[in-house]
């Protein structure tokens, strides 16, 4: 094994150490609870802003996400409580479904470019709602309450996750859950970038009748980014119903879906874990500023516009000076 | 039917005029404006007050305006889009700075003017009402015949003026322009400043009818997008194209869909979303804008 | 009205306050802290500021006076505010958050989807917590925590169709809603209650983007099929005048009434004597039933933050409800099952409102418990810039 | 020689102009063909024809037998007949070895899942790839700049860098969009060498150039166009007497006919 790689394996395992032991240990004796939300948070949304990030990755400013996240709340919700299936099946329902639903609504849209494609997701992101809105199986403008939360996940008899309702603190298992997706994601979203199929896509974002005439099926490899980035939307949606045991045709809605794009350009475009840095800062600087009162808006969107002056590819980009960037 | 249709250009001359700022300075600078609806709500502050507030005429409200707004974009550009631009690595980093944008205008807007729908008098009273069959206040008759005239107005500085010159080449090929020695930074600045002067002047006559609110904003841009995706991104008939056939669906839409619910907008959204997968260019637009 | 700077105004008492605050301090009362989670920015910020300044105004008013009394000890309230920015994921962040913070009492959110969203918060934390959201699942069992705010509009329809039917000759209603959740409840709450009634409803399908500016196509066809009453369902403040004005330029002449709390201010501005007639419902608004304490209330808001806003006629209550529970049970400042017992059983005077007034807890026949504030449910007439009261009902 | 390319009465109509007009050839195995014409001649939009980017009006390009007109580029490429642009098409964030490494996409055994996994195929279309690529880059004389970002390269190694992503991905027929623009006498004559070892290595080569000393110099024939349509097809000797050729080029600057 070469050093290097050595060395990201251990930094990722580090990394995984802080977010699942020492970080649940100094909220405990801190008696900081509320921070469990705020991460688990900031860990869904992360999830479902690397989905977007995937998308930039082949070109493509995407502001559907909360299309998707509305969507796979919408399925896990639907499934628990209409026809009473563990939440642990439907989570990676929600995230199917919504991954066959982006085929449908890839397959035309994402020929386009640039604006037009950021534009037609922008106006998918009401459509879905609105459909959220109109049909039955939704329940319509009075949305999906009292889901009940994740009951124990069994297999042959052996307990792999408890029932949530029997855990002291809930909040902490759904912190324990959405933490260890959150890791898996972008590992996988790591691999995935490093690997050729990573190339591929890098070669979609730098030109698409390029990768086409060297023989790549760009339509197809753009379908399937496309529906990995809305798989992961779904996921995120259906741990924020079960966490909320409420969804809302309003739960997710344009502003999320700017705000995942956000997050993406405030980490830095170039960088896999870019989205994972800009979530944690835009959702705690945005909390942090909590104390500023009425100002808390002013001064958030002043410091925004100062780090685009300052840093205008991003925050990781900061390394950028002597620094080979490779994704 | 009648009612349906004059609504429809009624709204169509607003909808087209909003537009036509938020392409021009998409057509200069390849930015999508993201803060353009809230250059539209400052707009209509400013002008409620100098004509609501301190009760100064209509007329000089709206210069105040128009003046105002254009430094504002002036500004925005030379500041804030002039050096991101010049300095990020892919163009979509101004859209961060877009978004940033609005949202500060929006916090500025809510602490200078509070969060009250505001309104000012009627600057005309009385109404058209042919049989019942159109029914049109004569004020929103002069506010539609303004905007039209102002678009008039745009398209002709456009087409004969120097700057409208300069700044057309600057849309058509941005390098070859400036071979040709047009000043792109003085005209991206020009342009700008124009494409707020334009929104903020809508905000300002339509003060008059629909009052003003500053948590409009974010949603006025996202109509402005799609009238401007409708027509084609940074072609102006196509801007103005597209406001009016916004204006015209949304009318008609409501008029004959309206018993069926919540569909129109529905149907509108879908159809935008179908229209753009078979033509992506938009009615009038270059591929791949 | 001198609302012009309102941004002037409110620096000068910014310093006001601070000076007058640092003079307070020497007093070292216990500060009792009551949260706020609702929304104070974007589109929707209307709503939630008006709440927040009520209890900022409320709460200073009291520091100023010395305290609130509870048990014989002063208090002084902290109003701990989260903008949850209309996004329930940032709601159940804020119920959090004052949960950290150590608060029981907490007012908002303002919609239905965050209502929904912060109760397994509040439940597990043992926060009540008083959202401005109609849902009945909110507030019937096993749901317990949540205390409606304001009159809704399931209980305030049925009164103004039924006065508007007997003495308004009313007898086509057309109701039109925001195409959002919380608005298009209204709807169906509404039309359930005015069929009951046995109205005619000609429209109860229409809705429109809640960013809608201009509302005559929306409403070209809801009136061509000539309502005596047209139903405007949870409008929003902003949108209320543009309606009426677009309602009246078509050449419409019947009533027009809504169910939710409206600003005279801005019918005034935004649609002048066209909003005449216009029907809301208020808290204690209008001037002939306001007592002393209601001008004074309206008075200190006004200086603290340049205008006022009449939607906190009804958003006033909320603060005052806690406090005087608490004061009636003073074990359920630490504890809220101690709140619930008393809720049943809590009667106060209600300092706003002329008359033998109270304020209790109702809400047995729409939740099956109390858990409802008492507002007097005041149906107004707009007229020429102020609200008229047209007749006074109870919720029980 | 058999034919591998045969293009049949092809035409393109934008609008009511004919920017291909009932244009007909066929391309023999392991040759240098050259498309010539004067500016608007029809030339890109004939390789953007046969690459199948455009469909054509009406017409057809058949690869050995097999008619490839209206399928999807990749598809194209698959089968063998790969297209390269013009010097700034190339990948411009990535050094040149992963450009060229990239084109070998085609033969790759793989599964994207299978990238994505490690699995065994992956690593040894890995290693190959590598192998493969750095052949190339050897051939053209690339691999001083083999770990260099690809838009930091200056102006002649870009084309050279076309040319081997051309070549990475093995295919048959290689369609070469002005490979000399804008070189000097050098440069030229350095490409010309590169495109006849391209040649050697058994791959067939259509170009479209501008540059008559290159193309009269490699080769075998020359199709030229003018208004979209073709006026002469024949050797570079044949060519140069032609009088429609001349004639078409009349007008022209003298140094765009060179010789």
């Amino acid at each position: 094994m070469m050093p290097g790689k050595l060395a990201k394996t251990a930094g990722f395992l580090i990394y995984a150490a802080i977010l699942l032991i020492l970080v649940p240990r100094l909220i405990d004796s801190y008696e900081r609870w509320d921070l469990y939300y705020t991460l688990t948070s900031v860990a869904l949304l992360s999830i479902a802003s690397a989905g977007v990030w995937l998308t930039f990755f082949i070109g493509r400013i995407n502001i559907g996400q909360a299309a998707y996240a509305l969507i796979g709340g919408y399925v896990s919700a639907v499934m628990v409580v209409d026809h009473g299936i563990s939440f642990w099946w439907t989570l990676p329902a929600a995230g199917l479904f919504c991954a066959v639903v982006s085929v449908f609504v890839g397959l035309p849209i994402l020929r386009l470019r640039g604006v037009y494609f950021a534009m037609v997701t922008l106006v998918f992101t009401e459509v879905a709602k609105m459909v959220a809105l109109a049909l039955p199986i939704t329940h319509g403008a009075s949305g999906i309450v009292n889901i009940p939360l994740p009951g124990a996940l069994e297999i042959f008899g052996f307990t792999l996750i408890p029932d949530f309702n029997t855990l002291d603190n809930s909040r902490r298992g759904f912190y324990f859950l959405s933490v260890v997706l959150m890791l898996i994601c972008f590992l996988g979203m790591y691999r995935l970038v490093h690997s050729r199929m990573g190339r591929l896509c890098f070669s979609l974002q730098q030109n698409e009748e390029l990768a086409s005439s060297i023989g790549v099926n760009i339509s197809y490899l753009r379908i399937v980014a496309y529906a990995i980035s809305s798989f992961l939307g779904g996921i995120g949606g259906a741990i924020f119903a079960a966490i909320s045991q409420s969804v809302y045709p309003s739960s997710f809605a344009v502003a999320d879906s700017i705000n995942f794009m956000l997050n993406c350009f405030l980490g830095g475009l170039g960088y896999v874990f870019g989205p994972m840095l800009g979530t944690f800062v835009l959702y705690f600087g945005w909390d942090w500023l909590f104390q500023t009162g009425k100002y808390q808006l002013l001064i958030f969107s002043s410091i925004l516009i100062a780090l685009m002056l300052v840093l205008p590819n991003g925050l990781l980009s900061i390394r950028l000076p002597g620094w080979k960037k490779n994704g | 039917m009648e009612q349906a249709i004059v609504n429809g250009l009624y709204l169509g001359s607003q909808y087209a005029l909003i537009a036509l700022g938020l392409t021009l300075i998409f057509a200069l600078m390849n930015v999508l404006n993201f803060a353009h609806g809230q250059l539209y709500v400052l707009g209509g502050f400013i002008t409620y007050v100098v004509y609501g507030q301190l009760g100064l005429p209509f007329v000089l409200a709206l210069v105040a305006t128009a003046v105002t707004l254009a430094l504002v974009g002036a500004a925005i550009e030379k500041f804030l889009f002039r050096p991101v631009i010049r300095r990020s690595v892919r163009e979509e980093s101004t859209m961060l700075l877009a978004a940033a944008i609005a949202f500060f205008l929006d916090a500025v807007i809510l602490l200078l003017f509070g969060e009250k729908q505001r309104g000012v008098p009627k600057i005309m009273d009385g109404l058209l009402n042919w049989d019942f069959r159109i029914v049109m206040p004569y004020d929103r008759i002069l506010i539609g015949v303004l905007s039209i005239f102002i678009i008039v107005g745009f398209i002709l500085y456009m087409q004969y003026s120097k700057p409208g010159r300069a700044m057309r080449a600057l849309a058509q090929d941005r390098v070859a322009a400036q071979l040709m020695g047009v000043r792109v930074d003085r005209y991206s600045m020009i342009g700008f400043a124009l494409g707020a002067m334009l929104a903020g002047v809508v905000g300002g006559l339509l003060v008059t009818i629909t009052g003003v609110n500053s948590g409009i904003g974010g949603p006025i841009s996202i109509k402005a997008f799609m009238m401007v995706m409708i027509g084609g991104a940074g072609v102006i008939s196509g801007a103005i194209a597209g406001g009016f056939i916004l204006g015209m669906m949304e009318s008609v839409g409501l008029f004959y869909l309206s018993s069926y619910g919540d569909i129109t907008y529905l149907i509108i959204f879908a159809s935008l979303m179908v229209f753009l997968a078979i033509r992506p260019q938009g009615l009038m637009g270059k591929p791949w804008g | 009205m001198s609302n012009k700077f309102p941004l002037l105004r409110k620096a000068a008492t910014v310093v006001a306050l601070s000076l007058g605050l640092t003079g307070l301090a020497s007093a070292q009362n216990p500060v009792l802290k009551i949260g706020f989670v609702g929304v104070t920015s974007g589109p929707a910020a209307a709503w939630g500021i008006s709440n927040q300044r009520s209890m900022e105004t409320r709460a200073a008013w009291i520091n100023e006076t010395g305290g609130f009394e509870i048990d014989g000890k002063k208090y002084d309230i902290e109003i701990v505010s989260f903008d949850d920015q209309k996004d329930p994921k940032r709601a159940i962040a804020g119920m959090e958050k004052m949960a950290q913070e150590g608060i029981n009492y907490v007012v908002g959110p303002n919609v239905d989807d965050g209502a929904a969203a912060v109760r397994p918060v509040a439940e597990k934390n043992g926060i009540m917590y008083f959202p401005y959201a109609f849902p009945k699942s909110l507030y019937t069992a096993p749901a317990s925590n949540a205390v409606l705010g304001m009159v809704a509009n399931y209980q305030s329809g049925p009164a103004i169709y039924k006065y508007l039917m007997e003495e308004k000759g009313v007898k086509k209603v057309a109701f039109i809603a925001a195409n959002e959740s919380d608005p298009l409840s209204q709807r169906d709450g509404g039309v359930a209650a005015a069929k009951a009634l046995g109205l005619e409803v000609v429209a109860d399908k229409d809705t429109y983007q809640n960013d809608t500016r201009d509302f005559v196509p929306v409403l070209t066809p809801v009136l061509r099929a000539r309502p005596d009453l047209l139903v405007l369902s949870g409008v929003a403040p902003g949108n209320a005048p543009l309606l009426i004005r677009a309602a009246r330029e078509l050449g419409y002449t019947g009533l027009i009434s809504t169910e939710t709390a409206q600003d005279a201010q801005v019918l005034q501005e935004g649609a002048g004597e066209l909003a005449n007639g216009f029907i809301s419902v208020g808290g204690a608004s209008t001037p002939e039933i306001r007592t002393a304490a209601m001008e004074e209330f309206i008075d200190r808001y006004t200086k603290m933050f340049g205008e006022y806003n009449d939607e906190s006629n009804t958003k006033v209550y909320a603060l005052e409800y806690i406090l005087e529970t608490i004061k009636a049970n003073p074990a359920s400042m630490a504890d809220v099952e101690e709140f619930k017992k008393t809720m049943d059983t809590f009667e106060a005077k209600n300092i706003y409102m002329k008359g033998d007034a109270t304020l209790k807890y109702v809400g047995s026949t729409s939740f099956g418990q109390k858990r409802q504030v008492s507002v007097p449910m005041v149906v107004n007439e707009y007229m020429d810039g102020e609200f008229r009261t047209l007749f006074i009902a109870e919720v029980d | 020689m058999a034919d591998v390319l045969t293009i049949d009465k092809l035409t393109r109509r934008f609008g009511g102009l004919y920017a291909v007009n009932n244009v007909s050839f066929n391309v023999a195995e392991n040759e240098i063909l050259s498309v010539i014409g004067p500016n608007g001649a029809g030339k890109s939009t004939l390789f953007k024809l046969i690459a199948s980017f455009l469909r054509p009006t009406s017409g057809e390009v058949c690869f050995k037998g097999e008619r490839i007109s209206g399928l999807a580029p990749h598809i194209v490429a698959r089968k063998g007949v790969v297209r390269t642009f013009q010097e700034t098409t190339i990948f411009r964030n990535m050094s040149v070895r992963e450009n060229v490494i990239i084109a070998h996409h085609l033969q790759s055994r793989a599964t994207l899942f299978g990238y994505f996994m490690g699995s065994r195929n992956a690593r040894q279309d890995e290693q190959s790839f590598g192998e493969s690529a750095d052949d190339i880059l050897q051939l053209l004389n690339l691999d001083h700049v083999a770990n260099e970002l690809a838009s930091n390269l200056p102006h002649g190694n870009l084309r050279a860098l076309g040319i081997a992503i051309g070549l990475a991905t093995n295919a048959t027929v290689l369609l070469l969009d002005e490979p000399f623009a804008g070189m000097n006498h050098e440069e030229t004559m350095r490409t010309v060498q590169m495109v006849q070892g391209v040649r050697d290595r058994g791959v067939t080569v259509l170009l479209v150039e501008h540059d008559m000393a290159a193309v009269m110099k490699i080769s075998d024939r020359i199709v030229v166009l003018n208004f979209g349509e073709k006026i002469a097809e024949g050797t570079a000797a044949e060519i140069q007497h032609d009088e429609r050729v001349i004639e078409a080029y009349l007008g022209i600057e003298d140094e765009s006919i060179g010789l």
